[in-house]
């Protein structure tokens, strides 16, 4: 079998599990359901017609095919706050988020690549060692001390950027990028602490094979070794971990949506789980589970891409 | 002499994705003799180590049979097949490797007595240090130390000790001593030389260099792309090869002499076909220089031509 | 031999800073090379044989903290005097390598035709079309069947041979005066190492360079070179015309590794006579001989003094007690 | 040619690397001190980190209130201290009961390989495809904010990691030939596993346990902060942070100081959880 259609054999299976365990998870943990959205203050009628709608007294696998059914066809269900489609309220929320995500990725890029190749170029040297220091202080900064410190410095000592709120693009481009500077700052200025060192550590592996040698040898000056010959084949790890960083960067946007109190789907999910409103939380969660794996996907076929001898056994065999 | 080890019709395969195999040892037939050192040479990919582990079933083969004194191995199961091994071990081709880091080499060489069954802890340390100093270590200087702290040939000397503990009677030394300087070759070789004498063992002698398999060997079988191609004892083997890639192996060897002239491999141009999909009929005949129709259509069976000399091949040098 | 040697080296030293200490590589060597010649390099595994080669371009850098001494006059210009950029053009231009794993000496992600090509359009001033179009000559030249199709392949699609011969298509694209060979056949097959050392004495040969080869293989060494130098604990023990050397070997050290080698001539099962003891530690040199632990003809004054480099002729060796020379009965009864 | 020419230029070497002795001291005597700390609160006279005097809101760090006071007039440092026991039970425990579990997985799934490797492995996409933080998130939400239940979610949530760590590493060494020897002998699967492969599996997991201590205890902050992690009023940094951020403008010290101490203990604990990486395995050490 083609490795192709294997590895969309493994997605759906992945997928099947993903969302089977978002269901169990929302549906088997202690205290009833309905209780649990309604309140213990419910009237037992209300907890009685909350359980028909839910059909709860149906066993918890049937439940969970009707809920996949009416998902593929974009159904989630419906919040039991405020009656709104679970569907919607994510579709409207999913510009923030992602214009934060892509944001903080390409900070984190901006900075690692090029910071990396510098310390490369004289490994042990002072950018080098500067460079690994601060990389090793901003690791250790969590998102949610970080934000708060970006607003202390930008927003609260020198009002420069706001410190809450989200202007659409649709109210003018500047507005809307300077709400989100400091959020995407949050997430990238500690994302590319993990791509920097991933891509240092490789790209010393590969200057130390023969054929950045022989490219010395050649008479390309250190900067076109390193560029021409080491780069790409050093950016494969990086582009494996940048896939998996993608679940970190989603579970990083929950905190800063909620510091700066961006309309995201991250505060979506929070909001439900403060609610307890369980359908919300179950399709959000859902939606995000099945984004990242399809993420990752779509980054491992980038790997085929860039690296000829995946690509060959990947589509010859 | 008794053969101590049969082989029969032995086929290692190993799947490489995509539902393609890798054919590493196809049909072959061998037998060891007891007290006997056979060696056994073949350029990489020729299956040789492939058929070493095979034989330790260590992954079991696809086909064929393993007769060691007298019992089939594929045929024994766990516990039987875990009772024969103390008789049949193995050396490895890279000794540090082989050797787990992060234990004392006294520890490494009584493993063996502990996994079958020696509980008296004395008896234990006695033939520990009995076998260290048959292999040329002073116990008392390596006994707690770890094997990164020895050379390349004093952790094959370890690797020794360890095989010879429990007193086998037959050793498969898996390129013993490729891995070592040609300064540290000579002293091992002398060591399963004498090792052998002394406990009186059986070697399968597994290499690539042909000089070390004729200093060491009695009989010799050469391989190539996972057949036999001829097998002779030593002396016969050397002076007149009878298989053509016996031949061209002879001429390729660079002699450590300036007056001896290079030999003339007559090699067709070209690399050695990958064991992946391997040519039809007898599988060499890609470089061979004497290929005629036949060799593509038809797979050379190995035939006697002289007593102790048999070789695959309709159009053999010699007889 | 008119006007200078190509190459000519003085005191090359490499030092290594490790866990251990201070750790000298290369300890002084010295050797010069002539046009068209082949010298062969041998020395067993941490004879600082490949460390020595590669300082001389400038390829043990300051990266890995080593400590770089000594000459090295290239066509009577130093090296190491030359300003980066003109040194790199001298490198790329006049100076080839050819390395020992054909799995690691060609990138892995670019097609072959252009890895060829490269120092074509750095060195030659070539365009990528004529660069293109030579890279296919040269893949024939070196005998890679299909040439055309093969220059749009990657590595991991030829064998380790095929790979080889790409390797030496690159070293000869720029029509250096100088190939470097590092142990170009130890991770091939006897039979294809074979095809690939003719292959390299005949581009040697046509195109008139010299030729450094390393080898731990005596028999390669024998074979193909004119005259060589045996390496022992990071120092040049002894240099000899090849034939010399065989025959007649001054240093016991090259003696007892010719006598330890097991020979296709001998009967099977002769006794081989092993050199006792294990290679040098660099890290804990002591005063006298490297080899003195494990020599036969050792005396007092081989553990206290290290013997001085001393020449006759063409030849050099360093040894208080050398093999087949008469020295004022010092010992060293020749057998 | 004389032997003694011209003597080269020599071109410094860098020195070796043994100077980072003395930066070990301070990020090991910071650990200790937190940890000595946490231990000992109850002995060391601590105001009562719950005690709210509304009247004494907002104390600037004086020499009564060594760290001030928060804005519920809570001591800022008896607070710090217990909140340290608190992400230290977390961060020490999490983790080890992923390693025992994820261990467990990965060593198997790596020596035994076949259908045991293929479950292991989908049981680890399958956990990873979750973001960690949202998982954590719902876990707690529905089991009930606890001290064990925040330590019982985080360590389920570290079992792919070390699951992934373990069986990486296990097929590292089950392809070594001394493990090959040791089936020639006649060992059996479990002496192998137990004596052969389990030593030279520690240091890596050990090195990687201390890392993810200190990712566990930001993991804590996170959920703490998002107030879905330890309950207050029980100390917690994160929560700390999270009451600071109201009043930045106006006391701005009792969102930083919590975060100035997470941020050392976190960046101490990577330092020497690197450094003991780079005893262990040289070439993966990132530093």
């Amino acid at each position: 079998m083609p490795w192709i259609v294997r590895q969309l054999v493994r997605l759906v299976v992945v997928l099947f599990c993903v969302t089977l365990l978002t269901y169990m998870i929302v549906n088997i943990l202690p205290g009833d359901v309905a209780i649990v959205i309604l309140g213990n203050l419910a009237t037992p009628q209300d907890i009685a017609g909350l359980r028909a709608d839910l059909g709860l007294d149906r066993p918890m696998l049937v439940r969970y095919f009707d809920w996949l059914g009416s998902a593929l066809s974009g159904d989630l269900g419906r919040s039991y706050r405020n009656g709104e489609p679970v569907a919607q309220a994510i579709i409207d929320r999913l510009p923030v988020s992602l214009q934060l995500m892509v944001m903080a990725q390409v900070i984190a890029l901006g900075i690692a690549i090029p910071v990396a190749l510098l310390s490369v170029r004289k490994p042990g040297g002072i950018f080098d060692r500067i460079s690994a220091s601060a990389a090793f202080g901003f690791l250790a900064m969590p998102n949610f001390m970080l934000g708060i410190v970006l607003i202390y410095l930008f927003s609260v000592s020198f009002d420069l950027l706001p410190a809450t709120g989200f202007t659409p693009m649709s109210e003018g481009l500047w507005d809307n990028f300077e709400s989100m500077i400091l959020p995407s700052l949050t997430l990238g200025l500690i994302e590319w602490t993990v791509l920097m060192r991933v891509l240092r550590s490789d790209l010393l592996t590969t200057l130390k094979e023969d054929f950045i040698l022989l490219a010395r040898v050649k008479g390309l000056s250190p900067w076109r070794v390193l560029l021409r010959h080491a780069l790409r084949p050093s950016s494969f790890t990086l582009i494996t971990i940048l896939g998996l960083n993608i679940g970190g960067l989603i579970g990083g946007a929950v905190i800063v949506e909620q510091i700066f109190a961006l309309p995201g789907v991250g505060r979506l999910l929070l909001g439900g789980i403060f609610n307890r409103d369980l359908i919300l939380v179950q399709g959000t969660v859902a939606f995000i589970a099945v984004g990242f794996v399809v993420i990752n996907f779509l980054v491992d076929m980038l790997y085929a891409v860039l690296d000829p001898r995946v690509r060959h056994v990947r589509f010859r065999s | 002499m008794s053969d101590l080890l049969a082989i029969q019709n032995l086929t290692v395969e190993y799947p490489v994705g995509g539902g393609r195999h890798v054919h590493a040892v196809s049909d072959v037939t061998l037998s060891v003799k007891q007290g006997e050192t056979l060696g056994l040479v073949g350029e990489s990919g020729s299956g040789k180590s492939s058929l070493a582990r095979a034989l330790l079933q260590l992954p079991p083969p696809k086909g064929g049979a393993v007769l060691f004194e007298g019992q089939d191995l594929t045929k024994l199961g766990g516990k039987a097949l875990r009772a024969v091994r103390p008789r049949l071990q193995m050396i490895f081709q890279d000794p540090i490797a082989s050797l787990n880091p992060r234990r004392k080499v006294a520890e490494i060489i009584a493993e063996p007595l502990i996994v079958s069954g020696v509980s008296d802890a004395a008896e234990r340390t006695r033939r520990v240090r009995a076998v260290m100093e048959a292999v040329g270590l002073d116990p008392d200087l390596v006994w707690n130390r770890r094997p990164h702290e020895f050379s390349g040939g004093q952790c094959q000397r370890i690797a020794i000790a360890r095989a010879l503990v429990l007193e086998p009677s037959l050793i498969v030394c898996d390129e013993p001593v490729s891995a070592l300087d040609v300064s540290i070759r000579a002293q091992i070789i002398n060591l399963l030389e004498d090792m052998k004498a002394r406990f009186g063992l059986t070697l399968l002698f597994i290499a690539h260099d042909l000089a070390v398999v004729k200093s060491v060997s009695d009989r010799v079988a050469v391989m190539y792309l996972g057949r036999l191609c001829e097998v002779a004892d030593s002396e016969s083997l050397f002076t007149t090869p009878a298989h053509p890639y016996t031949a061209a192996l002879m001429a390729a060897i660079p002699e450590p002499d300036p007056d001896v002239p290079l030999g003339d491999t007559k090699l067709k141009p070209g690399d050695p076909p990958s064991p992946l999909d391997p040519p039809s009929g007898c599988r060499f005949r890609t470089r061979c220089p004497h290929a005629q129709p036949r060799c593509t259509d038809e797979v050379p069976p190995l035939r006697q031509i002289a007593p102790g000399r048999e070789v695959a091949c309709h159009f053999p040098l010699v007889g | 031999m008119s006007g200078a040697p190509l190459l000519s080296v003085r005191e090359a030293r490499v030092g290594f800073f490790t866990a251990r200490g201070p750790l000298r590589a290369v300890d002084g060597v010295s050797f010069d090379l002539e046009k068209g010649q082949t010298l062969g390099i041998v020395g067993e595994s941490g004879s600082g044989k490949s460390v020595l080669v590669r300082s001389l371009i400038g390829l043990v850098g300051e990266s890995s903290g080593a400590e770089v001494g000594g000459q090295v006059l290239f066509e009577g210009r130093d090296l190491r005097a030359l300003p980066a950029r003109e040194f790199r053009g001298v490198l790329g231009r006049d100076i080839g390598v050819v390395f020992q794993d054909p799995m690691t000496s060609l990138n892995p992600v670019m097609k072959i035709g252009h890895q060829i090509g490269e120092g074509l359009r750095l060195n030659r001033g070539l365009d990528a079309r004529a660069a293109a179009a030579r890279a296919v000559e040269l893949l024939t030249e070196v005998g890679i069947p299909e040439a055309e199709r093969r220059a749009g392949q990657y590595p991991h699609e030829l064998s380790g041979g095929m790979r080889q011969r790409v390797a030496i298509a690159i070293a000869i694209a720029c029509a250096p005066k100088l190939l470097i060979a590092d142990e170009p056949t130890t991770a091939l097959d006897v039979t294809v190492q074979r095809q690939i050392l003719d292959l390299l004495q005949r581009e040697q040969r046509e195109r008139g360079m010299a030729m450094i080869l390393i080898t731990h293989d005596l028999g390669v060494a024998a074979g193909r070179a004119d005259d060589i130098m045996v390496m022992y604990a990071g120092r040049a023990v002894e240099t000899a015309k090849t034939r010399e050397l065989f025959r007649s070997p001054r240093m016991p050290y090259t003696e007892a590794l010719l006598r330890s080698l097991p020979r296709l001539t001998d009967p099977t099962h002769t006794r081989l006579s092993a050199i006792p003891g294990r290679p040098p530690d660099l890290a804990r040199r002591s005063g006298g001989c490297a080899f003195a632990p494990r020599c036969r003809y050792r005396t007092d004054r081989c553990d206290e003094e290290q013997p001085m480099q001393t020449w006759e002729g063409a030849r050099g060796y360093a040894c208080f007690h050398p093999r087949g020379v008469d020295v004022g009965g010092s010992g060293g009864a020749a057998e | 040619m004389s032997a003694s020419a011209a003597k080269g230029a020599v071109v410094a070497a860098t020195r070796p690397r043994r100077r980072w002795h003395w930066a070990l001291a301070l990020p090991l005597g910071w650990l200790m001190l937190v940890v000595f700390l946490a231990i000992t609160a109850d002995w060391i006279g601590l105001p009562d980190p719950s005690a709210q005097e509304l009247i004494l809101r907002r104390k600037p760090p004086s020499a009564e209130y060594l760290l001030g006071t928060d804005n519920l007039g809570r001591d800022m440092l008896s607070r710090i201290i217990y909140g340290a026991r608190t992400s230290l039970i977390v961060g020490i425990c999490a983790p080890f009961l992923g390693f025992l579990v994820g261990g467990a997985i990965g060593m198997s799934a790596g020596y035994f390989r076949g259908k045991i490797d293929m479950l292991a492995v989908g049981f680890i996409d399958i956990l990873l495809a979750f973001p960690s933080l949202v998982l954590a998130l719902t876990f707690t939400a529905y089991l009930g904010q606890s001290l064990f239940n925040v330590t019982l979610a985080l360590g389920i949530l570290s079992i792919p990691a070390a699951a992934r760590v373990s069986r990486a590493n296990t097929l590292a060494w089950a392809n070594r030939d001394f493990v090959l020897a040791a089936r020639t002998i006649g060992a059996s699967n479990w002496r192998i596993i137990t004596r052969e492969i389990l030593p030279n599996l520690l240091p890596p997991m050990f090195a990687f346990w201390l890392v993810a201590i200190s990712v566990i205890i930001v993991a804590e902050g996170a959920l703490s902060f998002l107030g879905l992690g330890i309950p207050a009023p029980q100390p917690s940094w994160g929560g700390m942070i999270a009451d600071g951020r109201e009043a930045l403008d106006v006391a701005p010290y009792t969102a930083l100081i919590p975060a100035a101490v997470m941020f050392a203990t976190v960046l101490s604990l990577n330092f020497v959880g690197d450094m003991v990486r780079n005893m262990v395995d040289p070439r993966r050490s990132a530093l």
